[in-house]
């Protein structure tokens, strides 16, 4: 057995053990905390799948913005899991549950042990047509080129997670603000964070995006680190979340899935078909979409955080 | 003419991300101004399919697959996109007066008139979609939809109906998408085309195509699987309720219909179909009984609902050419779908009737529906029509349907189908007998003071959806579409006709009389026993069951088939 | 000069996996919160700082050996900045367990 | 065995691992978690078959990755409006349970 080989084999472990961890753990916080160690496991193990880009989405969003999430929720129900500790069902109908799950593990373990090496692949056809796009990382060519509707109905779902997340509001707090609300004192060390890194955050956002062409990178990861740098600011106190009313958040909201949707209608026009590029103008076109893309993404991803509006805008 | 598939999703997308960029009181009108436009681009495919020979494809971005995604329109896809159009135009009209575009934007007609128009974009995508991953975003749209649909109205009930509905359909995406993964990963192609022409009888199939059935049945709610459905629908606003009931759960369905007649009609063996059939069976004779309990009345249109998803299934095993082992898109698949496009229009108008005479009424328990037929008499008849389309008059499209699914259980011998039929047009009848008992009774006390005003515009809207229903089926829109084979509308003066119609409603009647005897006594130890499995299978543990025992039952199924 | 490098590189790591080791061991053997995060700080950033030093010489790049001690130094950020946030929870909550 | 091997099998036990936590836990919060384990072990089921496709110079096929980006993103929709939605209900019902009858009227 390699290093390799074993050091392969302890990530699994690890990554199960943890795993194993979140379901078991009787506090729901130390679970919440599993996952987020759990998740940073797990984009070492896309690494190790060799998915750059995989890794870094779950990374940035999988684990981090989720961890976020999940950690304030955890900690505004604490004490609820005694409410509902009489509905786990008997410990009989427990190993029967698992028995059968086992089932479905096996089922899909027997799939994974008889899958064919190498197996069926679309990577020659993407390599055949990458030049087309005139991008150099396939994984970016087969979301904003080959597969550009489910990346373009995806953004309309992030649109319509802010939508519900907003909906669950009280009827007087609609338009009203959501999350922290902004404080005077500036001191501590969570504000100097939030003063020292931003400035960095959008600069290596920035970087992510650009090298997605070309390099693992994007719109998703790019998004997801400026979202983060507006979180820091708005948990240590510096800055308010905007009014959900406002026409500015609104307009940045939409950005990302109505210029991706323009773009794509343009494509009939001038290169006859939907979500089509003219030739010569398929990287500036991509980029251009990606760049509003990072946007909206930037500014969901902390609305869905923060929940819905909790208080009328002054 | 192709460039319309595009168009009807991006229409109504559009619109939605326009209205929520606006915003204020422009949301209802850019939402109502879709709407004829989208109705003629639906009704545009559908007069399109028969010249351009059957179907149109379109190549999004120019790429073919299998590395590039297709949208195809054929027959179903254009009887179920004009069956979406007319509903949500229909609940467009019904809706102004509930979600008012006011000189302030409120919360609940934001929501309603945005999301109203992204369940249209997502049910086009998916009726279609060419491409196995794309079903998988545009489920997930409809999930993002439906959930804050049942939430709307913000009670702690219905906010629990929508968390429960969420956690258990996002499961159901789950395991579509880890199906979907696996045959990716055997025939490296997500083309519902070019997969078909690839798949194989073995292992892997079955095990994919067992975990994306499973995760499709738990959207469709169907039997056992609809934990989630009765509170849900229940519990949203009527013109939400009548978009979920239905369309949202067709959605799943179609998906279901698709894996299985286009990517792999000639794996699914005999037992399969079978399974399938069985559950929709259980579905109308639980559903129908339990609506037949219950004691509120939208909670009995959501039973309902149950009950009819029932009938969707049976084409399954009644498209089975036995001696082939394949699936036939004939006359069993035609009668499925007519079915889902009169359970629409029906169920819709039928969800609004409960919504005003809740208005009326100021609430909505069946026992004190008494005095309706004067409090809201318009309402009244719509609900009374609504109930009558789902029994099937001849000139109804379910009464097509069921001549339709009749003349296949005859072909291919499996008569046990055509008794499920009459037992849940008898129980449909029963149901509908009892409350038309309970609405003609007089009225207990004055007419409660919170009773409400029902707007004009509301009947109108309903009552012309249940028209289409009872319409259906003397319509002669199968001529303009191209079916796989050629339909004749079935005589409606017939004195077969009309016995099916009598018969049942009798029987219907007689049973109703005999429930209506007993009220005062004490339930039957069947009905007891009904609800308490009804209980059960509304909570988690016992719907996980469920669920599990069928995914391993529909993989031993599968895997077993030569 | 590449064997010295390389050698150099092996000796950095090994030493950086060291301090996390020893960190590792504190956090699961002290006694109190304070003792821990101390222990888990001071040795995680000692230990990533050797880890990067040793990777430097083996960036293909400038920008690639920018990026490293870019990397280094945000984690010292962030580490500086939890410590003293879960520090400051600690008082807050007046104990030191 | 190799990595992607393991890392497929790693994924087979996070779908039954999940599916036990979403199905068995009664919390909602833990059954959220339960799903987002199911996630994962799902997407790394797409890992492997992205690595066994690797061809054409690719590491690994591009196709099954970005669906896989597609499906965290997604995943993160579908827990930011659970989390949501948990939290109205404990404020609306003081209670974050997922049993039907608690405080409804019509179970007799």
């Amino acid at each position: 057995m390699s290093v390799i080989q074993a050091l392969d084999i302890s990530l699994a472990v690890l990554v199960l053990a943890v795993a194993i961890w979140t379901i078991v753990s009787r506090d729901a916080f130390a679970a919440v905390v599993g996952y987020v160690a759990y998740g940073l496991l797990v984009s070492l193990v896309w690494v190790r799948l060799f998915a750059v880009d995989v890794a870094l989405t779950e990374a940035a969003i999988g684990s981090g913005v989720t961890g976020v999430l999940l950690i304030s929720a955890a900690v505004r129900l604490r004490g609820t899991e005694a409410a509902v500790a009489a509905e786990w069902p008997g410990a009989g109908s427990r190993v029967l549950a698992a028995a059968l799950c086992m089932v479905v593990t096996a089922a899909l373990a027997a799939v994974v042990l008889t899958m064919p090496d190498p197996g069926a692949t679309l990577a020659p056809e993407a390599a055949r047509h990458l030049a087309e796009t005139e991008l150099g990382n396939p994984v970016t060519a087969v979301l904003m080129a080959f597969r550009a509707l489910d990346t373009l109905l995806e953004k309309v779902v992030l649109f319509l997670a802010v939508i519900g997340v907003w909906s669950l509001a009280a009827d007087g707090n609609w338009g009203g603000i959501a999350g922290p609300r902004r404080a005077t004192n500036r001191q501590g060390a969570l504000a100097f964070l939030a003063q020292l890194l931003p400035p960095v955050g959008i600069v290596v956002a920035i970087h992510i995006v650009w090298i997605g062409a070309n390099e693992p990178g994007g719109a998703f990861q790019g998004g997801a680190i400026l979202a983060a740098m507006w979180m820091i600011v708005i948990m240590a106190r510096l800055a308010e979340a905007p009014a959900i009313g406002e026409r500015r958040l609104r307009l940045a909201l939409v950005a990302g899935p109505a210029v991706f949707l323009a773009v794509g209608l343009m494509g009939f026009a001038v290169a006859n078909a939907f979500l089509a590029y003219p030739a010569g103008l398929a990287k500036p076109l991509i980029v251009f979409v990606e760049v509003f893309m990072t946007l909206s993404i930037a500014v969901s991803l902390p609305m869905l955080v923060l929940g819905p509006p909790d208080r009328p805008s002054s | 003419m192709n460039f319309l598939l595009v168009l009807s999703l991006v229409v109504p997308i559009a619109g939605a991300l326009l209205a929520f960029g606006v915003g204020g009181r422009w949301v209802s009108r850019i939402a109502l101004a879709t709407m004829p436009l989208g109705l003629a681009i639906a009704v545009a495919i559908a007069a399109g399919l028969r010249p351009a020979g059957g179907s149109l494809v379109y190549l999004l971005g120019g790429w073919s697959p299998p590395l590039g995604v297709a949208l195809r329109a054929d027959w179903l896809s254009a009887l179920m996109m004009v069956t979406t159009a007319v509903v949500i135009s229909a609940i467009g009209l019904f809706a102004r007066a509930d979600f008012p575009a006011g000189m302030t934007e409120t919360r609940r007609s934001f929501a309603f008139w945005i999301l109203l128009l992204a369940v249209w974009g997502a049910l086009n995508t998916v009726f279609l979609s060419g491409d196995l991953f794309t079903f998988y975003v545009s489920l997930e749209l409809l999930v993002f939809v439906a959930v804050p649909l049942v939430a709307l109205d913000g009670r702690a009930e219905t906010l629990q109906a929508a968390l429960r509905y969420l956690l258990f359909a996002l499961l159901g995406s789950v395991l579509y998408l880890a199906g979907t993964g696996l045959l990716y990963g055997a025939y490296g192609t997500l083309d519902i085309g070019v997969l078909s022409g690839r798949i194989r009888g073995e292992p892997v199939t079955a095990v994919a195509v067992t975990l994306m059935t499973v995760g499709l049945m738990a959207k469709t709610a169907l039997f056992p699987l609809y934990l989630w459905l009765p509170a849900a629908h229940a519990g949203a606003p009527a013109a939400a309720s009548a978009v979920l009931s239905a369309l949202v759960v067709k959605g799943s369905f179609f998906i279901i219909v698709r894996l299985w007649f286009f990517v792999m009609p000639g794996l699914a063996g005999v037992a399969a179909p079978q399974l399938l059939g069985a559950l929709g069976a259980g579905a109308i004779v639980f559903g129908s009984l339990l609506a037949l309990r219950q004691e509120r009345l939208k909670l009995l249109v959501a039973y309902s609902t149950v009950a009819q998803l029932g009938y969707l299934f049976l084409a399954f095993p009644l498209a089975l050419d036995a001696e082939a082992g394949r699936l036939i898109d004939g006359s069993a698949l035609i009668a499925g779908l007519v079915q889902a496009a009169s359970h629409a229009t029906a169920k819709a108008a039928m969800f609004m009737a409960a919504g005003m005479i809740y208005v009326a009424l100021g609430h909505d328990r069946i026992a004190a529906l008494g005095g309706v037929v004067r409090t809201a008499p318009l309402a009244a008849l719509v609900f009374l029509l609504a109930g009558v389309a789902l029994i099937g008059p001849p000139t109804s499209g379910v009464y097509f349907a069921k001549t339709l699914f009749l003349r296949a259980a005859d072909s291919t011998h499996q008569w046990w189908w055509s008794l499920v039929l009459d037992v849940g047009g008898v129980l449909t009848s029963a149901y509908l007998v009892m409350l038309v008992a309970r609405a003609l009774a007089p009225a207990d006390q004055a007419a409660p003071s919170m009773a409400g005003i029902v707007s004009g515009q509301q009947p109108v809207a309903a009552l012309a959806l249940v028209l289409c229903s009872l319409l259906l089926g003397l319509l002669p829109w199968h001529a303009w579409l191209p079916l796989p084979l050629a339909v004749t509308t079935p005589d409606p003066l017939s004195l077969d006709a009309l016995w099916s119609l009598v018969w049942p409603l009798l029987v219907g009647m007689a049973l109703a009389a005999l429930m209506g005897r007993r009220q005062n006594q004490r339930p039957l130890r069947m009905a007891l026993w009904l609800e308490q499995a009804d209980h059960a299978l509304r909570q988690w543990p016992a719907a996980g069951f469920s669920l599990l025992g069928l995914t391993i039952m529909l993989g031993v199924a599968l895997l077993l088939t030569p | 000069m590449n064997t010295a490098i390389d050698i150099f590189t092996v000796v950095a790591i090994c030493a950086g996996a060291a301090f996390f080791m020893a960190g590792s061991v504190g956090l699961l053997r002290f006694p109190d919160s304070l003792t821990r995060l101390h222990a888990l700080t001071k040795a995680d950033n000692l230990g990533l700082g050797l880890i990067v030093l040793g990777l430097l010489p083996q960036a293909d790049s400038l920008l690639g050996g920018l990026k490293l001690v870019a990397v280094w130094l945000l984690v010292q950020l962030a580490s500086a900045t939890v410590a003293q946030l879960i520090a400051q929870a600690l008082r807050h909550r007046g104990r030191g367990t | 065995m190799s990595a992607p091997t393991l890392a497929g099998l790693t994924g087979a036990a996070l779908v039954g691992l999940g599916l036990y936590g979403l199905l068995v836990h009664p919390h909602p919060l833990r059954k959220l978690l339960g799903f987002n384990l199911l996630g994962s072990g799902v997407f790394l089921l797409f890992g492997i078959i992205a690595r066994k496709g690797a061809a054409a110079g690719f590491a690994a096929d591009p196709v099954p990755q970005a669906m896989v980006i597609t499906g965290i993103v997604v995943a993160f929709c579908a827990t930011a409006l659970s989390v949501a939605l948990l939290l109205r209900l404990f404020e609306a019902g003081g209670a974050a349970t997922l049993r039907p009858d608690v405080g409804r009227d019509d179970s007799d």
